[in-house]
């Protein structure tokens, strides 16, 4: 089980905050992104992250993780 | 070194004073800087009533962790405070906090620069303003 | 814009809070950049037990002012604060302290960095350092 | 007159903090030195005020100015 997460402007965009993904096999996070979000794109400058660290979009997402999704911090 | 994310107004001035009292570091620090990050009631052009600040709970605290043991390994700090806000907050309320305290200004100037330009890049917050108008309107990336 | 010399202790602190409160600024200020300067009980490898900060009393004043109208002209800065002790310190004593209030960070950072930077520069201040063995010795210019 | 303030460890090291100096006319900062300490050097490390502002050596004094010498300051 993979859980996915959505954040700021994004999250409204989608309409959804949480959701969980079961997977056979590993993944990036791009596809884990494209199976919950069908051919919706993933703007270039959404941030991705796994286990809550900045990651690369081909990263691998393995079985457990945390994936989320998220526009440019806006924080301070 | 205390991280320390709060959903209700905080002091800043109170917050340091009382960190300051506890550390055992009377006598050892010679340079204190500090950032205060306030709400203001006028952003981009518009009026701001209030603003509702989103964070990742958790990814947040290991950002900032991140961000505090860089800092660590490039200057020589004594000890360093950040506190941050979430939820509803109003103009004239702060919003961040960083504070660092160390044996010479150049350490302290750097090193509370650093991490509030960090802290920017980095932690995942998120401003949500409600104008003046009441549109609601998430603040973007300058 | 105020310049305070004082030859008493001083809370950097509670100076800063009451500073702020009387400020007619409220939601418009973003950014505060402070720094403090602490008196340590050790300097260039010997233990100190009391200090005493001689300074020409009129030219200190006067040299401050310049400093913070060049900031002013560098830097859109809503209000500044100086306070600087003179007389005789006790290590953990604060010695300076200088806050900026500006709308954006990047405008607060410099312009308190460049104030003390400038303070350290021109402003005729003098320390007499109070070894642990009781020897006098000025500081010098490092 | 002309006032003559000296600080710090200069001020230890000449045994005087304040005098005055009657001239007829006008002299430069280090003239004024040189008339009320003789031949002792003034140490190029020294700083020099005329009316609590910086001013070089070569600098005219005159009557009724404030001249003040005094080492590197370490105020901060």
């Amino acid at each position: 089980m993979i859980t996915v997460r959505y954040f700021g402007s994004l999250k409204e965009t989608i309409g959804r905050s949480n959701e969980a993904l079961s997977v056979v096999e590993s993944l990036t996070v791009l596809a884990v992104w494209h199976c919950l979000n069908g051919d919706l794109p993933l703007a270039e400058n959404m941030l991705t992250a796994v286990n809550m660290d900045y990651v690369a979009r081909s990263s691998v997402v393995n079985d457990g993780d945390e994936v989320a999704f998220f526009p440019p911090v806006t924080g301070g | 070194m205390t991280i320390k994310i709060c959903d209700a107004a905080f002091e800043p001035f109170a917050e340091i004073q009382t960190f300051q009292n506890a550390l055992a570091l009377n006598g050892k620090f010679g340079a204190t800087s500090i950032f205060i990050g306030t709400m203001r009631d006028f952003n981009d052009g518009d009026n701001v009533q209030a603003m509702t600040l989103e964070h990742y709970d958790g990814m947040t605290q290991k950002q900032l962790a991140k961000i505090v043991a860089a800092a660590n390994s490039k200057w020589q700090i004594l000890d360093c405070l950040i506190v941050h806000r979430v939820g509803d907050i109003l103009p004239n309320e702060p919003i961040v906090l960083v504070a660092v305290w160390s044996a010479h200004r150049g350490e302290a100037f750097e090193a509370c620069r650093y991490l509030m330009e960090e802290l920017k890049k980095n932690a995942p917050f998120w401003k949500l303003e409600k104008l003046a108008t009441n549109e609601k309107r998430w603040v973007s990336k300058i």
